[in-house]
Formats: structure tokens, C-alpha cells, sequence
């Protein structure tokens, strides 16, 4: 493998990430299931860059979920983002932060749709005028989240306390990034790096001291599919899909995985549990799984956040190996405990998974 | 006859443009902007259907330039100014060349396979193009993996950078379907242990004997297709290449390991043929290959008195049909100039 | 062992590299004509046993030359020999002793 | 008569979706869903491409349209510029219009999403939420989520987000006028019609089924289109 290849095509996608004054829309998966994650972002962005990160609380989903389930008409879908827009026009904002990759690539797909067919567009505003009365104008800059983490990613370095490596034997952590499909495959450009060889992850790992694994199931999604996950019946699909992923990586030995879309660290972490329920198959060391991160964790965790404040609790593949790995403290009796430190007793072990 | 025609470009069609010239009487001056004419048969090492040397028809060419044709190599042209009667011809080194005529032979570029990102040239060691394996043919290295070995397994992919809208090529290079022919049988024939896939979405079988050698390939050489277009290669552990492809043929996504993946490079329009074409203030088609006056009648001709068009920098085009346009061209330049 | 309500789906992917290959090979060391097939569906098109049946001898042989044969013994058999997939062949493919080679095939390697 | 393929035609993915395809199979070469299920997105291609109508209303009546995941792969790699997981969309949306979606085992399930998502997406204003993600009905979510699920505030705001609260954060309560735009943008731009033509063609596929149907997510229709799989869906 020559990397030189690689950074010559990095060269070619470079895009325009704002440098201040975000308007930061959630995202439904993320909050509930990393709800620390955007609590760092908007730290990190605010506290550790001094950024003006703006939320309006009127804002909603952008039915992006829905709207792959096909049960969300386009039209339906995009008079909703064009509410988010024109909540971010009103605030007098231009550069639009979506936490989400569905989000992100809906938003991308809108405005890549209104571009080639603007009565597109006009009718959009007529709708969102009739059922809202409200107008908007098309962000100046879209960027998700982990674009502009990715663009201070030597300043989050340089404020680090810890770095990817392994402080036994001094080396540099084996990462296996997974992106989000739709970061960049609907629209490449969009994406720091291309579609092919994405670098907006591959960027932080290298800047924090890690190094990224290319596997030859590196591009393969994740297997939510939306109805894919959403219906039980259709489930054995989801997990194939990310079983796949975890056969192709296993061989490279990785120390953790890290993701920018906030469904497939959920479920990178959920299969390996499935897969280890269902065949008392796990693809760690010790019958470990391997970590999964979203980006704003290993942010965090560089920065010296603690860990159990990051969430890490919300995962069911314990993250702990990894934390010993670089060195990170954290208290194991408070992994658990409730807002005020209440004890609100602790999740069963599971019993493939050493969660030891 | 004290005519001048210089012939822009130094490869099959230049090189035989210029001798039909001076055959039929004319002071023909060939430029070439590199060390040496050939131009891209200089880098062949067999020619299909009939794996002839291609140093043959270079010396063919070669031999009877002798004494006909003054060659300028290193030619760096700058400037071509058009006056009511001639061309003056302004090189980077301070000469100048008039020319009654011109003939445009610029030819075509390999497309530079590092643009088809997912198939990881550049990135992955055992992926090389089908002119990197010429290469090794024409210096008798042997073929081996990155790390040694003798291939257990080769991929050939066709239409690499051909009929492909993400690399902005939506035509056809021609030659490149019985090029990866040749090229699997030449390593069968050297490596009869290694088994040899070729890739491909149709086979172009267009010329003479070439549906023949297809067929040999098959019978003597037990060559395998696989009809789908590769969609993505990944680098396995053991730095063997990971293919991923629709066999359409069984309707079925279809993958397979192999130890070296060949990439059939396609035609671009050549970095001189875009200069010169901009230069002369000839029209381009939507492939970027300069159009001639009419597709069907005048493929020679430009709407430039005075100016030719011949060989690849019109489209793609084989050895044999680079030479017959070149002779062709050459007819045209007397007609005009007598 | 935890019941989820659903099993992991198995790939359906021609994983050329795990696949049995042997009657490939002992088809081409009898016939060598296998090898010259160039998936035009002419056989297919004049078979008999393909107009009342979904038997497809294109794809059977390509099948068998993707190393997928776990269908194939079920599958010859609606074969009818009457030949014409032998006079239409562009390619002189022997698919009579093809037919009879992979049959033979079958009972070699007692699949 | 193109009826259904002028149908189609009016959609914009649709447009955009459909160039002219080549029949290369660099789709479903990396198609997640060809790798698991008995689906070929080249051959859908082909087939919206032949503007038979025949054939069309068979795909619309089929299960094959409704493996897809859209993770939009195909997009990336056909050299014809063509988006198969567009032409999907269009293909499942038409399904819906015209009732036929209840015709296949996968298309059924439409009233499971619009049920949960659908429903959610209205009422709280977020297509997913931790109360959604029910531990009975996600077992794969593993004992972990099972105990959070029983202290949702204390986890929630233990990890900085502003469960059910007024104002901004993570999980916070979606103010009312902001519901009542979201409703009255499906009003508007035919995201009701869709629900209500799902309802509608669900309602009367269990009467002919014989399968009991209420308004929530218990009755025997629901759980039988929530969990049943025939497993017919992927011949090796």
C-alpha cells in the first residue's frame, strides 16, 4: 500500500468548511443513542475553539429516516429542510451543521436537486410560505459535524491531553474508520477525501497519533438500510452486512473503530453483541469485541474529557481495553451512576461478550 | 514542388504522413516534442492479432524516413501563425519552421488509470496498467507480484477510463479490448500456471483476425471472461487484490482474489493534441479529439486551409488504421498543394 | 444462546475462491470445447427442455465454470438431448458431450 | 400508453435517476442488498429502462424493490451516471400510491414504518427516539440499552442532554408550533396522503388476509408484517 497514492487523491477533495458562526441541527439517531457526543461537539466547538455555535430548539428531524423508508414523500421532505433553512436564515446564520450523515446527505441532496431542477426549488417555497409563512435562503456553507472537527483536528491535537498509542509498546493504535454512505458516495465532492478513499476521519486519526487500517470491506455499509433495521423481520440483513465488515477487518487486528454517522457506531457496537449471542463469535481480544467511537468521543477523550461524561456507558462493547490501552483514567465505580451520582444499578453482563 | 508541409507530431501516423510526403515529392519536416519518434509503439512489445515485434513496423517506418524527411526532435512549438500563404512555426528554442501545409498527427494520451480511484492504481502495488505490463514484456522481466511471486491468479480489466462517464470518457478506445487479448495470452504462454481473467462489458472484436484471437485465447490458451465491469478493488492482507464485480451473465455479484490486476488504459486526447488543436483554432468534440471537417467524408480535412488531421488525435485509432489515415491525409496535403 | 427472532442472512455472492471447482476441471480435461462458450444463449434459446421447463443450459455451464454446481445434478436432468443446442452454437461448443461429461461428473466425484 | 412509466417520469429522482443504463453491473457488484437478498439492481434498471408496462407493474407488485437499504453505493460507481437507489425510491413511492406495495411480504411492512417512524416523526418531532427503541421489540440492543431504558431522565441528563425540556439540547421537547408546522407541512405537501393511502390498502390487504388490524402496533396484522420472514428472499 502507498499512501502517497492516497494523498494525491486527497488533494482533489478538498472542500470549503466554514471557519465560525454555525447554525448546529441534531441528529434523531444521535441523540438518543450518543447523546454525550453532541454534548462534547458543542464543548468542544465552544469551550476548547471558542466557536458561535448557534441551536434553535424549533428546529426538528429533517424526516431523512422517514423519507428512506419511503413512507416520506421528496416534496414532504424537502419543505422540512427548508424549515431548518429558514430557522437558520432567521437566526441570521449561513453555514449549516447538520450532527447527522442522513441529514447531511438529505441536505446535499436538496440543493444538488434544486441546482438542475430549480422549479424544484420554487415550488418547495411555495409550500413552506403556505404551511409555515416562512422563507429561507440556502445555507452558504453545508458541513457536517465531523468536517469541522476533521478542519481542527491539529488544534483538538495540539490541546490534547493523550494521543492514539499504545503507551505499553509506544506504537500507534490500529483504527478502522467507517463512513457513513451517505457522507460522500451520493456526492463525493461533498466529502473531505472523495468517496473512495474519504480522508475526513482518516485526517483525525493521523493528526491524534493513530493509524488507519484499509480492509477490503472498508467502504461496505454498515447494513442499517433503514427498513432493513426498522423491521424485525428484515434484521438478519442488517447484521450480515456488518458481520461482513467485522470478518474483513478482524485479520488487522484493530484496536477500535471510528465512525461519523451516527447510526453505524450503534450498530457496529449491537452486532458484535448479536453476533456473539448468536454465534459465540467475537472479533477482540479475550472474547473482547472491538471498541467502536463516534468521532466526538475520541475527540473528547484526546482532549481529556471524562470518559463515563462522553457516554461510553451507552455502549454495549466496553470501551475500557481501549482506555487502558492509551492510558486514559476513569473510575469504574462511576460508570454507571445517575446525573447526581445516584445509584441506579447497573445493565446484566451479556454472556459471550467479556465485558471484564 | 519546392512545397513545405510539417508534419505536427512524431508517432505511427506523424511518422507515416511525413514519408508519403516526401515520397510524392514534398519537403515534409516532422515534429516531435520528445527525444525520439514512435511515439507509444516505441513502448509495445508484441502488436495484436499476430504478436509481430512492434520494433518491426517502427524500423519499417524508420528505414525509410532515412534521407526523406528531416526529423526535429524536442521540438517545443509555442506559436503557429497563419499568413495568407503559409505557417510560420515558432519553436521554444528561437526556430522558426514555415510550413504550405500542415498536418496535425498529435495523437493520443494513455488515460492515467490513478483517475479510477476505486481500482487503486497508484495505491496498491499489484495493480499496474496494460502499458506497465508492455513494459516488463518489452524489457524481459519477468511478471511477478509486488512481493516476488509468481501470480497464482491475473485480472484483466477492460474499459478503464473508456465508455466511462465518472472518468469523462463516454467513448470507446477500440483497441484496448483485443490489446487485453494479446496480453493474456502472452501471459499464459509465459506463465502457464497462472490463470488469467479477463473483465470486460462487451468484447470489440472489430478487426481482422482479432475475433480469431479471441477465440484462440479460449481454445489453446484457456483465457476466462467474466462479462461485468469491475466496481471496486481492495487490497487483502497478503497484498493480493480483492475484486468485486456483477458476473451479468449469472445475474449474480460475483468475487475473486487475484495477485495481479491489469488495467486496459483507454485513449484521452493528448495533452499535444488539445495544445496544438487550441493553437490552430480547431474545433473539439465532446470527447475532447479534434472533429475533422465531416465524420464520413473529409475525416482529413479541417475547416483551417491548409491544416490536416490524421492518426489518434481524431479519435482512437489501431496501428493499421493510423498508418491507411496517414497515407490518406498525405493525399489530401498533395491535392491541396497542387 | 439468545433468540432475536431472525438469523444472520447468508451471502448469495459467487465466491469465486471458496468454491468447488473440480468439475470445471474434469469437464475441460474431457471436453475441451467448455472452454469456448461465449454466453450468447443461442443453446438456450432453441432448447426443447427450455421451452417447457426454466432449464437453462447458458447458465448451467457458466455456473458450473463459476465453481457453483450444488444445482447442477438436480438441473441436468430435464435435459432432453434432442440436439439442436448442438446445430445452433456459434462457437462449436460440443454441448451434446457436455451435457454427457457433466453427468459423468456427477458420478466421478459423487456429487 | 406509457401510463406508469409517465407516472414514474414525474418524479424527479426518477429523472434524475434514469439515463441510459449499459448493463455492466458495477451496481450490483457492491450492492449490499444483491450480497443478501435475490436482488440485481442492474436488471430493475433494465427493466424501468424497456417502458414496458407489463413488466413495470409486476416490479411495482414485487418484493425485489424493497431490498434495497438506499445507502446510495451505486450512485458512486455506474459509469453511466444512473442512480438505481433513486429509481427505487420512485418505484416505492408509486407502489404506494397505487396499493400495489401490499402485494409483496417486504412492501406490507410499509405500514410497520409508517406506524413507528411515521407516527414518532408527527408527535415528538424526531424520527427516532429512546422511547421508540423499545428493549422488548430490540433485543439487539443488549442488556446495556435494557437498563437504560429504565432510567431514561437519569442517563439522559446525567450525559448533558435536556430530556423532555423546554429549550435547546438533545432530546428536548419539540414546542408545539413547532409540531403544528411539521403537520402542516404534511398536510400540504402529500405526506398525510401518503400515510393515509398506507393505512388504506393495509386495512383492506388484512380484511382479504383475515388477519385482525387496529390503530396501534399488537394487532395480528402488524406483528405478522413486523416479523414475518418466508425466507424466501435470497436463493443462493
Amino acid at each position: 500500500m502507498k499512501v502517497e497514492g492516497k494523498r494525491l487523491i486527497w488533494k482533489d477533495y478538498q472542500k470549503e468548511i466554514a471557519e465560525d458562526k454555525f447554525f448546529y441541527v441534531r441528529s434523531c439517531i444521535r441523540q438518543t443513542f450518543f447523546p454525550g457526543s453532541e454534548w462534547a461537539f458543542l464543548k468542544i466547538m465552544k469551550e476548547v475553539l471558542g466557536k458561535d455555535v448557534y441551536e434553535n430548539p424549533a428546529h426538528t428531524t429533517c424526516t431523512g429516516i422517514g423519507y428512506h423508508s419511503d413512507i416520506v414523500p421528496f416534496d414532504t421532505t424537502m419543505t422540512v429542510v427548508a424549515r431548518q433553512f429558514a430557522l437558520m436564515t432567521e437566526a441570521g446564520y449561513q453555514n449549516l451543521v447538520p450532527s447527522c450523515i442522513t441529514s447531511f446527505g438529505l441536505y446535499t441532496e436538496v440543493m444538488e436537486t434544486w441546482k438542475h431542477f430549480p422549479e424544484e426549488e420554487k415550488k418547495v417555497r411555495e409550500y413552506l410560505k403556505k404551511a409555515t409563512g416562512r422563507e429561507f435562503e440556502v445555507p452558504k456553507n453545508l458541513a457536517h459535524a465531523s468536517d469541522i472537527i476533521y478542519k481542527f483536528r491539529k488544534q483538538i491535537a495540539a490541546k490534547g491531553k493523550y494521543r492514539l498509542i499504545n503507551k505499553t509498546t509506544g506504537e500507534p493504535l490500529k483504527v478502522v474508520e467507517h463512513i457513513g454512505c451517505h457522507y460522500a458516495k451520493m456526492f463525493p465532492s461533498k466529502g473531505v477525501g472523495g468517496a473512495e478513499y474519504p480522508y475526513v476521519l482518516t485526517g483525525m486519526v493521523e493528526d491524534w497519533g493513530g493509524e488507519v487500517i484499509d480492509y477490503p470491506e472498508r467502504r461496505h455499509c454498515c447494513g442499517f438500510g433503514f427498513r432493513q433495521y426498522l423491521v424485525k423481520a428484515n434484521r438478519g440483513f442488517s447484521v450480515a452486512c456488518s458481520k461482513k465488515k467485522f470478518e474483513s477487518m478482524a485479520p488487522y487486528k484493530p484496536d477500535m473503530i471510528i465512525t461519523n454517522c451516527p447510526g453505524c457506531p450503534m450498530f457496529l457496537d449491537r452486532w458484535q453483541y448479536v453476533i456473539s449471542e448468536m454465534e459465540g463469535k467475537t472479533y477482540g481480544e479475550d472474547g473482547h469485541g472491538i471498541p467502536v467511537f463516534t468521532y466526538e468521543e475520541v475527540a473528547g477523550l484526546i482532549l481529556g474529557f471524562d470518559p463515563w461524561d462522553l457516554g461510553l456507558q451507552l455502549h454495549q462493547v466496553p470501551t475500557e481495553p481501549l482506555l487502558n490501552k492509551i492510558g486514559i483514567p476513569y473510575d469504574p465505580f462511576k460508570k454507571y451512576l445517575g446525573k447526581n451520582g445516584e445509584d441506579i444499578g447497573i445493565p446484566i453482563k451479556p454472556s459471550m461478550l467479556n465485558t471484564q | 514542388m519546392n512545397k513545405k508541409v510539417v508534419i505536427i507530431g512524431g508517432g505511427i501516423a506523424g511518422m507515416e504522413a511525413s514519408i508519403t510526403l516526401a515520397e510524392l515529392g514534398y519537403h515534409a519536416t516532422l515534429l516531435e516534442k520528445s527525444h525520439s519518434t514512435g511515439g507509444h509503439v516505441q513502448d509495445w512489445y508484441q502488436l495484436f492479432p499476430n504478436r509481430r515485434p512492434a520494433k518491426e513496423v517502427l524500423t519499417f517506418s524508420e528505414l525509410r524516413m532515412e534521407g526523406k524527411v528531416k526529423t526535429i526532435n524536442d521540438a517545443d512549438i509555442i506559436e503557429i501563425e497563419k499568413n495568407i500563404n503559409d505557417f510560420r512555426i515558432l519553436l521554444r528554442n528561437g526556430k522558426l519552421v514555415v510550413a504550405d501545409a500542415i498536418v496535425v498527427a498529435t495523437g493520443f494520451d494513455l488515460f492515467d488509470a490513478h483517475r479510477k480511484e476505486e481500482y487503486g492504481y497508484g495505491i496498491y502495488e499489484n495493480v499496474i496498467t496494460s502499458a506497465d505490463l508492455e513494459k516488463r514484456f518489452s524489457e524481459g522481466k519477468k511478471i511477478l507480484t509486488h512481493g516476488g511471486a509468481v501470480p497464482k491468479r491475473i485480472g484483466i480489466i477492460h474499459c478503464v477510463g473508456s465508455r466511462d462517464e465518472k472518468s469523462g470518457n463516454n467513448y470507446c478506445s477500440k483497441v484496448c479490448c483485443v490489446t487485453g487479448v494479446k496480453q493474456a495470452i502472452e501471459i499464459r504462454e509465459m506463465l502457464p500456471e497462472t490463470e488469467v481473467f479477463c473483465f470486460y462489458m462487451d468484447l470489440r472484436m472489430f478487426g481482422r483476425h482479432f475475433e480469431e484471437l479471441y477465440k484462440e485465447s479460449q481454445e489453446k490458451w484457456g483465457v476466462n471472461f467474466i462479462r461485468g465491469r469491475l466496481s471496486e478493488a481492495n487490497e487483502n492482507a497478503d497484498g493480493s487484490i480483492l475484486l468485486k464485480v456483477e458476473d451479468t451473465l449469472a445475474g449474480k455479484p460475483l468475487k475473486m482474489k487475484v495477485d495481479l490486476l491489469i488495467l486496459l488504459a483507454g485513449f484521452v486526447p493528448s495533452g499535444g493534441t488539445k495544445a496544438i488543436g487550441k493553437m490552430l483554432g480547431l474545433p473539439f468534440g465532446d470527447d475532447g479529439f479534434i472533429t475533422p471537417k465531416d465524420e464520413h467524408t473529409s475525416t482529413n480535412l479541417t475547416d483551417i486551409q491548409g491544416v490536416f488531421v490524421t492518426g489518434s488525435c481524431t479519435g482512437p485509432k489501431s496501428i493499421q488504421d493510423s498508418i491507411a489515415d496517414a497515407r490518406a491525409a498525405a493525399t489530401q496535403v498533395a491535392n491541396y498543394l497542387k | 444462546m439468545i433468540d432475536f427472532g431472525y438469523t444472520i442472512n447468508t451471502d448469495r455472492q459467487i465466491d469465486y475462491d471458496a468454491n468447488d471447482h473440480r468439475m470445471s476441471h474434469f469437464i475441460l480435461s474431457r471436453e475441451p470445447s467448455y472452454n469456448l462458450c461465449i454466453g450468447c444463449g443461442s443453446c438456450t434459446a432453441t432448447c426443447s427442455a427450455g421451452n417447457f421447463t426454466d432449464f437453462n443450459f447458458r447458465k448451467l455451464h457458466l455456473m458450473i465454470k463459476r465453481g457453483e454446481i450444488s444445482e447442477v445434478k438436480t438441473k441436468i436432468q430435464k435435459c432432453m438431448f434432442c440436439g439442436k443446442c448442438l446445430l445452433v452454437c456459434p462457437r462449436g461448443v460440443n454441448t451434446r458431450n457436455l451435457i454427457l461429461t457433466i453427468n459423468c461428473a456427477i458420478d466421478e466425484l459423487k456429487l | 400508453m406509457n401510463k406508469l412509466f409517465d407516472k414514474l417520469q414525474e418524479d424527479v429522482r426518477f429523472r434524475e435517476g434514469l439515463k441510459a443504463c449499459i448493463n455492466c453491473g458495477t451496481c450490483t457488484a457492491i450492492c449490499p442488498a444483491a450480497e443478501f437478498y435475490d436482488y440485481d439492481p442492474r436488471q430493475i434498471v433494465d427493466i424501468v429502462q424497456t417502458r414496458n408496462e407489463e413488466k413495470i407493474e409486476a416490479l411495482l407488485k414485487s418484493e425485489t424493490i424493497w431490498y434495497c437499504g438506499e445507502c446510495m453505493s451505486c450512485k458512486t460507481r455506474c459509469p453511466r451516471g444512473n442512480v438505481p437507489g433513486l429509481i427505487i425510491c420512485a418505484l416505492r413511492s408509486l407502489s404506494q400510491e397505487l396499493g400495489y406495495f401490499v402485494e409483496s411480504e417486504k412492501g406490507r411492512q410499509q405500514l410497520a414504518l409508517k406506524r413507528t417512524i411515521g407516527k414518532s416523526i408527527l408527535k415528538t418531532g424526531y424520527c427516532v427516539s429512546p422511547e421508540l427503541v423499545a428493549a422488548k421489540l430490540h433485543p439487539e440492543q443488549g442488556p446495556m440499552w435494557e437498563w437504560s431504558q429504565q432510567h431514561l431522565p437519569e442517563i439522559y441528563n446525567r450525559l448533558g442532554a435536556n430530556y423532555k425540556g423546554d429549550g435547546p439540547g438533545a432530546l428536548r421537547k419539540i414546542p408545539e408550533e413547532a409540531l403544528d408546522e411539521l403537520a402542516r407541512i404534511f398536510e400540504i405537501t402529500g405526506g398525510n396522503k401518503r400515510f393515509e393511502t398506507i393505512e388504506e390498502f393495509s386495512s383492506k390487504k388484512a380484511k382479504e388476509l383475515g388477519l385482525e388490524l387496529d390503530s396501534g402496533t399488537d394487532s395480528e396484522y402488524f406483528l405478522n408484517i413486523y416479523t414475518t420472514n418466508n425466507n424466501r428472499h435470497n436463493k443462493k
